[in-house]
């Protein structure tokens, strides 16, 4: 006599099912600070993207006649720089470089870091350690220290910045990637897959990288602006992007000077380097806690 | 005990062993101060441009018969700081520690520093204890210019201190106004006064002087502003206002010093048209610049200062006239629709470069005014210098493109200002005629100044091919720098003279 | 007879969080002195939560705790500051389910142990580490004097729950909440530590309350048994009327659901369903909707807790009726 | 009740070919010692297991925490590569020249794991976990999904309410359904059960235990049920397996062992159960200790230290595997059941 | 216990060893000359390659790093080109004067970060663990070079109460452990101690968080413990981690001074390099590296050892 066994469910959860990212979707537009933090990223964004239609002025070209002017000024609502060139707009044009320097280098170490992290963790064994104590190497290097011998080594200019910032990177993505691949490979699921005869590839795909794109993810957000802050000190250096370039941090040491006589104005590249900062890592903070939400 | 305290702009103390390093501005922190020349620069005048001044030779002459001979009278009772004596033999010494590699006290660094401004000689020998006499390779009257590089450290300092000179660094011992008292690198350098100094005249005002490297413009300013230091090498223009408010003086003067674009003149270039030259000496608003520098410059419309005694009277007459600018620019066929594109090759700041980035974006928008595309290759300083070297010919400048360097150029002497950059001989990579200028008539010009001993003739002569190479627009002028320092109000007096020597026992408390 | 060691009355827990939950409804016990007496319930019913609300474990910013407790003649939910700390470990103490989670990874054992002794006793240093040494003999800790120096990483489960006990028992409580020493642990260790439990427990006459899962356990080492469901406790009684006349039906299926001897060859008696959230409990009696007694009144209204002498019962449709057993 | 003899669709060798033969499973897990001791360590986590499983019955595997029984399964799934031994699955040699491949073993052969959360995906909902096995294999999308349907219906899930749902909104007993369904997607012939009731409470533990019976009979599935609970052994299997620090000790149909269990270790843990019975509570704990450490186990019987029984033969022989009197399917490995071992109990426990 | 030490000695070795490759490659790759340090604007050809084979820069370069670190070894790193001056003996004065400044940069922004990331973690959810989080991401999002000029500002050119640059009166050659020197350390620590004390809060912050809910503090409070003596077991639960943390946080302000000792003319390692990277000296470059990145080395490896100290646990496996 085979027992049908359906059984009444009153018990388990009543809310509706949703994937997990439309939970974690679900759980931030419910979290008032990240909806804050959202729009002025998603202002500061937008103002960088679409700065070519929106700036008020030219950002290259200025005057002398109206160098340095004070915050408020009549045609320069945030005054102008040392080559009269209106903030407004320079700030604008230049958001598009430091977000593009804080985003590209994340991005680069995201994909690439992820790839190479799940490949150690998946494969283990020698290959993981022989992996693993080459990025150990880089990793003997403090970030800031390896930040400027890359780019002095590289020499000025963007691209290598941008190659500098992501070499960085790519050892710290690995290492998470490949420590959560190493502790989702344990996991009994994984060898349930291996059971019905899944290949290593269909394995990772399904069963590995939804769980560990999470972790990476959250880390990747947090290393936005420590990306956007390294590229601006890269700049400041004089080892990033080149005039007349309007960057954030190649901004703020051309104004620097001006700091006595001008100082809001002065202050403002670099208020938005903090500002943007801010608003990554509270909103890493936001997206950490929402995929804390499993079970 | 008076102490002025100095922020210089250097990131260490240049060299103490004779021959100071970082350039024409460090002659005056260890150079002219610990050590004296044989042919001295007049430094402590402000009101018109120095002159070769006797130092430690009494008096140069070149011979009637053999004119590569000169003979030099050394001044006798000298001293040097540990008290060993200043003689003939002391100066063939010094001769063979930087030009002799086989000497014992031959010493690498002070040699690189020292033989490129001292090229003319070619042999040396003492004629008695207070008498030597120099041979040049080629007749050149222009050779004793070369000498106030050329200090004298004192032999016996290097044997006491067991033949080192990494020791003698930090016990030199010259025959100068200042004695070093303490050197720690890179953040202090104590010159005492030397109460013995042979030239009463110069006798310094200040007991002792205090070099404090910061090489930061606004870390400078501040230490200034916070009373850490009396007096400080270039303020960045923009602190000017705050300086003034604040009671701080602001001094400068002219210097022999001009930033330029050096253009290259070789085929492929696009300033090989001289209309595209002059186009673009007439599109800069110079008064603009200085005003950007907050006065801290002063325009140029040549490579010399209109004060310069080898000026001159070009026909080119150098201003901001848009117009004609753009005259010339349609004459030679460029328009709003088909630009010119050139790139240059600038640092983006150091030693001499002023304010770099703002100022080469300041051209850069003015050029764009007349149809001129500015795009920049920007290196640091020294990457700057290999580029210089190499000439416009080089692959690391033509083979990407770059027709034109901007690098500030000392204008001190009349090799340093002028020949060297126009005369054919003196095409990459056997000098720095960068943009590869080839001027038969300017060639003559230069051999003939070399012979001729009469500085005034001397001078008419510079004049014409000054006046050639502003008729010719070998480069885009735009400003002389100034040089300035500011002080503190406990500064009483500092002489500024009109060079990058400067002479430091003027400093009076 | 004078007043029981323990006595709760009409004990609630709720918690307010991203997720309301009311663990504890109305739950009342009391025990005598050197009784012991078993937690019996289905995980997430409400043992634990019993277990701490005793200790006042709960943080009292997001934790709402109604009814009384008293415990050794105090007021237990009045307690505060210093009084509180004597209470804790004192009077009462706790050995955890996860002896390998409840120990502090970084200092030795003997330290732990050591370092509860001198907050309850005004002994020195000395002292304290003797006294400790002999509770770790008491528990029958083999090679005592060298496990004393250990980390608790490096002592295998049984001896961590020893070790566990130990600790529980150096301060001499009255009252020893035990939640589910045992689960964790191999069949052939459980057994010792139930013994060992019950020989301390006899040698000190200290009370017990002993929290399991498992009949068998509950059974080798309660005088009385109260079986807990979705934060009440729906039945009390002796061991063995428990276990022979269970008249609760979910104390019945319990029973019969538990796979012993007996049962092979035949299908066995499962209870369908799962256990409530505690979130949104039933209306009625949170058993009934897998209840196969369960009547209408059952669905709506909660049944209250009929107690004779130490025996009670909250069912409308018992499987025995109360009086009877009486 | 199902009476037929086992006649699968795949089956190849006849009915007395057992489902699974197993012989000399060894496996070794190398310890990180210390760099400057030479000698390395090894835990002895399976040594030289030999069983087999006939068809449509169940083996029971039971023993202390530690002894192997985990590793044992994953060496049978190929999860692990054994150090020795080799597998017979249905009369031809696994992974090896000329057997069954490894694929199409594993399509024969499921698992179903302890911690049931653990073993499904978190990221996967219910339905996509069961497809996944299938279209692994090529099934199209709509025959994996029918496939899927069919399967949470039968272990008891409501396809449509349980289909679309994560891991982590169901309860324990729900997820390990899911785990049962997921293994059945294949149509195995054998299902190894690692503990698969353990972490559920005693209530729930019972429907999942009738569901697989029920299943058994229904597929003619073959059993390798993991468990240190004696009773669920009991109630589940036809031949149990007692196993000690990674190797048999005894070996016999159920009511032999549970009836006369011969080896001191078997006895020791059927005691060890609690007696359910209030008036005769365990007086003395049948076994002192802790489950050995299987790094470098002791020579001769590896039970001598806990061992009653223990006698200077113990330590210097290792007692082999043999029937225990004439009972060819109940053999042992102790000194006691072989006469002429030397054990003083030898005698007496033979003729009494 | 020393087995463990050894090994982990053992393992640092090789990753020692690739780091001087690294930065000795790194160097490398870098355009311009060497030479430019030394030589004037305008020397000729022939000074150039006299000074190269000087300097024995016209070598292949693996014997050059064949050579560099068999001197590297012996403590010889060379003379530096532009000063002329042993790189060692510049390397380190300047480690000296940055580990006085990270030093105690490193200890403010430690103890700061502990204290408030033990509040926060400790109220949790109250508004003390808000303005504990915003002020650990403040910490971490402000560009500490312009955190620095505007302390300058405000501190030393308004109030006047700090020095503006230098270490010390005198210079750091005579640095005494006196209020007139210290006063000098006050800006620079302050402004190097904000990016660690964000990181260290936050760390903290998690980790007590955590810690709290562990069962074992639950056992703790349990066993009568008061609230003091359940936060010394705390601590010492989040030591190993927070030392680990802060331990590559010291790494991290040794090497990354870089701008803050440009503002305060501080001479330490970042100036040097500075300098150095800019000046393209070589061995200076090459030396300072080194230095540094062995001191991040060592310093992991002190922390790795300290580890298990704290905690039994890490010392095996
Ligand atoms: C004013 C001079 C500087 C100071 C005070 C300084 C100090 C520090 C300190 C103490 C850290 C903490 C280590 C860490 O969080 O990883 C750090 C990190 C950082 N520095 Fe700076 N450094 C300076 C120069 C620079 C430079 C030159 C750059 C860019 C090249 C830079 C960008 C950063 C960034 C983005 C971080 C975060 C890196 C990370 O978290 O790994 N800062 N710096
Ligand atoms: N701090 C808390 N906050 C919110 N809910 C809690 C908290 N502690 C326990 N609960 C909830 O209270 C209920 C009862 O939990 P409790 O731990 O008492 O169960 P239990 O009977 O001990 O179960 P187990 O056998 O699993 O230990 C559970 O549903 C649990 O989710
Ligand atoms: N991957 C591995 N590496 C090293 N040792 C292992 C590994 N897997 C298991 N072991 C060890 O092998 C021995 C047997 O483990 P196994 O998991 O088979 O035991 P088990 O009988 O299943 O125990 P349990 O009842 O606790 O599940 C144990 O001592 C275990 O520590
Ligand atoms: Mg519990
Ligand atoms: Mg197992």
């Amino acid at each position: 006599m085979p027992v049908s066994l359906v059984i009444p469910v009153h018990a388990v959860v009543a809310t509706p099912s949703r994937s997990y990212w439309a939970m974690v979707w679900h759980q931030l537009r419910r979290d008032p600070m990240a909806l804050f933090i959202s729009a002025i990223l998603l202002l500061i964004i937008l103002s960088a993207v679409f700065a070519p239609w929106l700036a008020p002025d030219d950002a290259y070209k200025g005057s002398m006649l109206h160098r340095l002017l004070p915050l408020g000024s009549e045609g320069h609502l945030l005054g102008t720089d040392e080559l009269g060139r209106d903030m407004v707009s320079r700030l604008m044009y230049g958001g598009r470089i430091s977000l593009l320097m804080g985003v590209v280098p994340v991005l680069a170490a995201f994909v690439i870091g992820t790839a190479i992290g799940l490949f150690a963790g998946y494969v283990g064994g020698t290959v993981n350690m022989a992996i693993m104590r080459v990025l150990d190497v880089f990793y003997a290097f403090p970030s800031v220290l390896l930040a400027v011998a890359i780019s002095g080594a590289l020499g000025p200019g963007m691209s290598n910045s941008l190659i500098a910032l992501s070499l960085i990177f790519i050892p710290q993505v690995v290492r998470v990637a490949e420590s959560v691949t190493t502790q989702v490979r344990k996991l009994d699921y994984i060898e349930a897959a291996r059971m019905s005869g899944a290949g290593a590839f269909s394995i990772i795909r399904v069963h590995v990288l939804g769980n560990v794109l999470g972790p990476v993810f959250v880390y990747a957000t947090g290393l936005l602006s420590v990306s956007m802050i390294l590229a601006s000190g890269l700049s400041f250096l004089g080892l990033g992007v080149k005039p007349p370039e309007p960057e954030w941090g190649l901004m703020l040491n051309t104004l620097r000077s001006a700091i006595y006589t001008n100082p809001w104005v002065a202050a403002l590249p670099g208020a938005l380097i903090f500002i943007t900062s801010i608003a990554f890592n509270l909103l890493a903070d936001s997206v950490r806690s929402a995929m804390d939400i499993r079970r | 005990e008076t102490v002025a305290r100095y922020g210089i702009s250097m990131a260490d103390i240049p060299l103490t062993t004779g021959q100071p390093d970082r350039g024409a501005g460090a002659y005056q922190f260890t150079g002219h101060t610990l050590y004296d020349p044989l042919i001295a620069w007049e430094a402590n005048i402000s009101d018109r441009p120095g002159k070769l001044v006797p130092g430690l030779a009494t008096n140069w002459k070149v011979d009637p018969k053999d004119n590569k001979k000169w003979l030099f009278t050394l001044r006798k009772g000298v001293k040097f700081h540990d008290g060993s004596e200043f003689n003939a033999d002391a100066v063939i010494w010094n001769l063979d520690k930087v030009l002799a590699d086989k000497s014992p006290q031959f010493d690498a660094k002070q040699s690189a520093q020292v033989r490129p401004r001292i090229p003319s000689i070619a042999s040396y020998r003492k004629v008695n204890d207070y008498a030597v006499e120099i041979t040049t390779k080629e007749v050149d009257a222009l050779f004793p210019y070369q000498l106030p590089w050329f200090l004298i450290s004192s032999p016996a300092q290097w044997e006491k201190m067991g033949k080192d000179w990494s020791q003698v660094a930090m016990h030199p011992s010259g025959t100068g106004p200042f004695k070093l008292d303490k050197l720690v690198p890179r953040e202090r350098a104590d010159l005492v006064k030397n109460n013995d100094y042979w030239d009463k005249k110069r006798l310094a005002k200040t007991d002792r002087i205090v070099l404090v490297p910061i090489p930061d413009a606004m870390t400078r300013v501040n230490a200034l502003l916070n009373g850490q230091v009396d007096l400080i090498e270039t303020p960045p223009p923009d602190v000017v206002p705050q300086l003034k408010s604040a009671g701080f003086k602001l001094v400068q003067n002219v210097t022999p010093h001009v930033w330029p674009y050096h253009f290259s003149t070789l085929p492929g270039s696009p300033w090989t048209d001289i209309r595209v030259r002059k186009a673009a000496n007439l599109a800069i608003d110079r008064d603009a610049v200085v005003k950007l520098m907050n006065g801290l410059a002063t325009p140029a419309v040549g490579q010399m200062d209109v004060t310069s005694p080898w000026f001159g009277k070009p026909a080119f007459k150098i201003r901001y006239d848009l117009a004609a600018a753009r005259a010339l620019m349609a004459q030679a066929g460029y328009t709003k629709e088909h630009p010119l594109v050139a790139k240059v090759i600038i640092a983006q700041g150091g030693t001499g470069q002023m304010l770099s980035l703002p100022m080469n974006e300041f051209i850069q928008q003015s050029l764009a005014e007349i149809n001129i595309q500015v795009s920049f290759e920007v290196v640091e300083l020294e990457n700057l210098y290999l580029h210089w070297r190499s000439g416009a010919a080089a692959d690391m400048n033509a083979g990407k493109g770059i027709t034109a360097i901007n690098l500030g150029y000392v204008t001190a002497d009349p090799f340093y200002g002028i020949t060297r950059f126009v005369d054919s001989r003196y095409v990459a990579p056997n000098g720095v005629n960068w943009g590869g200028y080839n001027n038969p008539k300017v060639d003559a010009l230069v051999d003939k100044i070399r012979t001729t001993f009469n500085t005034r003739t001397q001078d008419g002569l510079l004049s014409k091919v000054h006046e050639i190479m502003v008729d010719d627009a070998l480069m885009l002028w735009v400003v002389h720098d100034v040089n300035p320092h500011a002080l503190s109000p406990k500064v009483k007096e500092f002489v500024q003279a009109q060079h990058w020597f400067q002479d430091l026992t003027t400093l009076r408390m | 007879m004078n007043a029981p060691l323990v006595s709760v009355q009409d004990l609630s827990v709720q918690f307010h969080g991203h997720r309301n939950a009311s663990a504890l409804n109305r739950v009342s016990f009391e025990l005598g002195e050197g009784e012991v007496l078993g937690l019996l319930g289905e995980s997430g019913s409400g043992k634990s939560v019993t277990l701490r609300t005793l200790l006042r474990l709960y943080p009292e910013h997001n934790t709402r705790i109604s009814g009384h407790i008293r415990i050794d003649g105090k007021d237990v939910l009045a307690l505060k500051g210093h009084e509180l700390e004597l209470y804790r470990g004192g009077t009462v103490s706790m050995v955890f389910q996860e002896p390998g989670l409840a120990f502090d990874p970084v200092y030795t054992i003997g330290r732990q142990i050591t370092e509860a002794i001198r907050v309850h006793e005004a002994v020195d240093e000395n002292a304290a580490r003797l006294q400790a040494l002999q509770m770790l003999d008491r528990v029958q800790i083999p090679q005592a004097k060298q496990r004393f120096d250990t980390y608790p990483g490096e002592l295998s489960g049984g001896m961590r729950q020893r070790a566990m006990i130990a600790l529980a028992l150096a301060c001499k409580p009255k009252l020893l909440l035990a939640d589910e020493p045992t689960t964790a642990l191999d069949a052939s260790v459980q057994i010792q530590i139930l013994l060992l439990l019950r020989e301390l427990q006899k040698e000190t006459g200290m009370s017990v309350i002993f929290v399991t899962h498992d009949i068998g356990a509950a059974v080798e080492v309660a005088d009385r048994i109260a079986v807990m469901y979705a934060g009440r406790i729906v039945e009390q009684g002796p061991v063995a009327g428990i276990v022979r006349r269970p008249r609760h039906p979910y104390t019945a299926d319990l029973l019969a659901s538990s796979v012993g001897m007996e049962n092979r060859g035949k299908a066995l008696v499962a209870i369908p369903g799962s256990p409530p959230d505690l979130a949104c409990l039933p209306p009625g009696c949170s058993f009934a909707p897998r209840c196969a007694h369960a009547g209408d009144q059952c669905r709506h209204e909660v049944p209250p807790v009929i107690g004779i002498g130490n025996e009670s019962l909250a069912c409308f449709h018992p499987i025995l009726p109360f009086t009877e057993a009486a | 009740m199902n009476t037929r003899p086992p006649t699968h669709s795949q089956d190849r060798g006849g009915p007395s070919q057992p489902l699974l033969i197993v012989r000399d499973l060894k496996k070794y897990f190398p310890v990180r010692g210390g760099l400057l001791d030479r000698k390395r360590k090894f835990v002895h986590a399976v040594d030289g297991v030999s069983f087999s499983v006939p068809k449509g019955k169940t083996l029971g595997i039971v023993g202390e925490s530690g002894c192997g029984k985990s590793t044992t399964a994953r060496l049978i799934a190929h999860l692990m590569a054994p150090d020795d031994g080799s597998m017979i699955f249905d009369g031809e040699g696994v992974a090896e020249l000329g057997g069954i491949e490894l694929k199409e073993f594993r399509r024969n052969l499921q698992m179903v794991f302890q911690d049931s959360y653990a073993s499904l995906n978190p990221r996967l909902s219910i339905a996509e976990t069961i497809a996944y096995g299938p279209r692994i294999h090529g099934v199209t999308t709509t025959e994996a999904g029918r496939l899927t349907q069919d399967l949470l219906f039968r272990v008891g899930l409501e396809p449509d309410q349980f289909g679309s749902r994560y891991p982590h909104e169901l309860s324990g007993g729900q997820r390990q359904r899911v785990n049962i369904a997921r293994a059945l997607a294949f149509d195995p012939r054998m299902v190894i059960l690692d503990e698969a009731v353990a972490a559920l409470d005693k209530s729930v533990q019972a429907q999942v235990l009738n569901l697989l019976q029920e299943l058994k009979a229904e597929r003619q599935l073959t059993y390798l049920f993991i468990s240190h609970d004696l009773h669920v052994v009991h109630y589940l299997s036809d031949h149990v397996m007692v196993m000690y620090l990674g190797e048999v000790v005894e070996t016999g149909p159920v009511e032999d062992i549970y009836g006369h269990a011969a080896h001191p270790y078997t006895r020791a843990l059927l005691s060890a159960v609690p007696s359910m019975d209030p008036d005769h509570r365990t007086e003395v704990p049948p076994l002192n200790g802790d489950p050995p450490n299987p790094i470098d186990p002791p020579d001769g019987c590896r039970f001598r230290d806990r061992c009653p029984h223990a006698h200077a033969v113990c330590a210097a022989q290792a007692p082999v595997l043999a029937a225990v009197g004439e009972n060819v399917a109940h053999s042992v490995a102790c000194h006691m059941n072989d006469r002429l071992s030397g054990h003083p109990e030898a005698k007496q426990e033979n003729h009494a | 216990m020393l087995i463990y030490i050894f090994k982990r000695v053992l393992y640092a070795i090789p990753i020692a060893l690739s780091v001087t490759v690294v930065s000795f490659i790194l160097v490398y790759l870098a355009p311009g000359d060497p030479l430019n340090a030394i030589a004037p604007a305008d020397a000729p050809a022939e000074v150039i390659q006299a000074l190269k084979s000087a300097y024995g820069l016209d070598r292949p370069v693996p014997v050059q790093y064949g050579m560099w670190l068999l001197r590297a070894v012996q403590g010889d790193l060379g003379t530096s080109i532009a000063s002329g001056r042993a790189v060692a003996g510049e390397v380190m004065s300047a480690v000296g004067n940055t580990l006085l400044l990270a030093g105690f940069a490193a200890f403010a922004g430690v103890l700061a970060g502990c204290i408030l990331g033990a509040l926060a973690g400790y109220h949790r959810g109250t508004w003390m663990d808000r303005a504990a989080t915003v002020v650990s991401v403040i910490g971490v999002s402000i560009p500490h070079y312009w955190l620095g000029l505007v302390l300058t500002i405000v501190f030393s050119i308004w109030l006047g109460w700090f020095p503006a640059m230098g270490a010390g009166p005198d210079g750091s050659g005579a640095w005494l452990w006196d209020l007139a020197h210290l006063r000098y350390l006050v800006l620079p620590a302050l402004t190097l101690s904000v990016i660690p004390m964000g990181i260290i809060t936050r760390t903290v912050r998690a980790l007590v968080a955590d810690m709290l809910e562990q069962e074992f503090v639950v056992a703790l409070r349990a066993k009568g413990l008061s609230g003091r003596a359940v936060f010394r077991h705390i601590a010492k639960n989040t030591a190993p981690t927070v030392l680990a943390v802060a331990g590559l946080q010291i790494g991290y302000l040794m090497g990354g001074s870089i701008l803050v000792e440009t503002v305060f003319a501080w001479p330490g390692t970042g100036y040097l390099l500075n300098t150095a990277i800019f000046q393209r000296d070589i061995p200076l470059l090459q030396g300072t590296l080194l230095v540094l990145c062995m001191f991040f080395v060592v310093l992991n490896l002190v922390v790795d050892i300290l580890q298990p100290l704290i905690d039994p646990r890490m010392g095996r496996g």
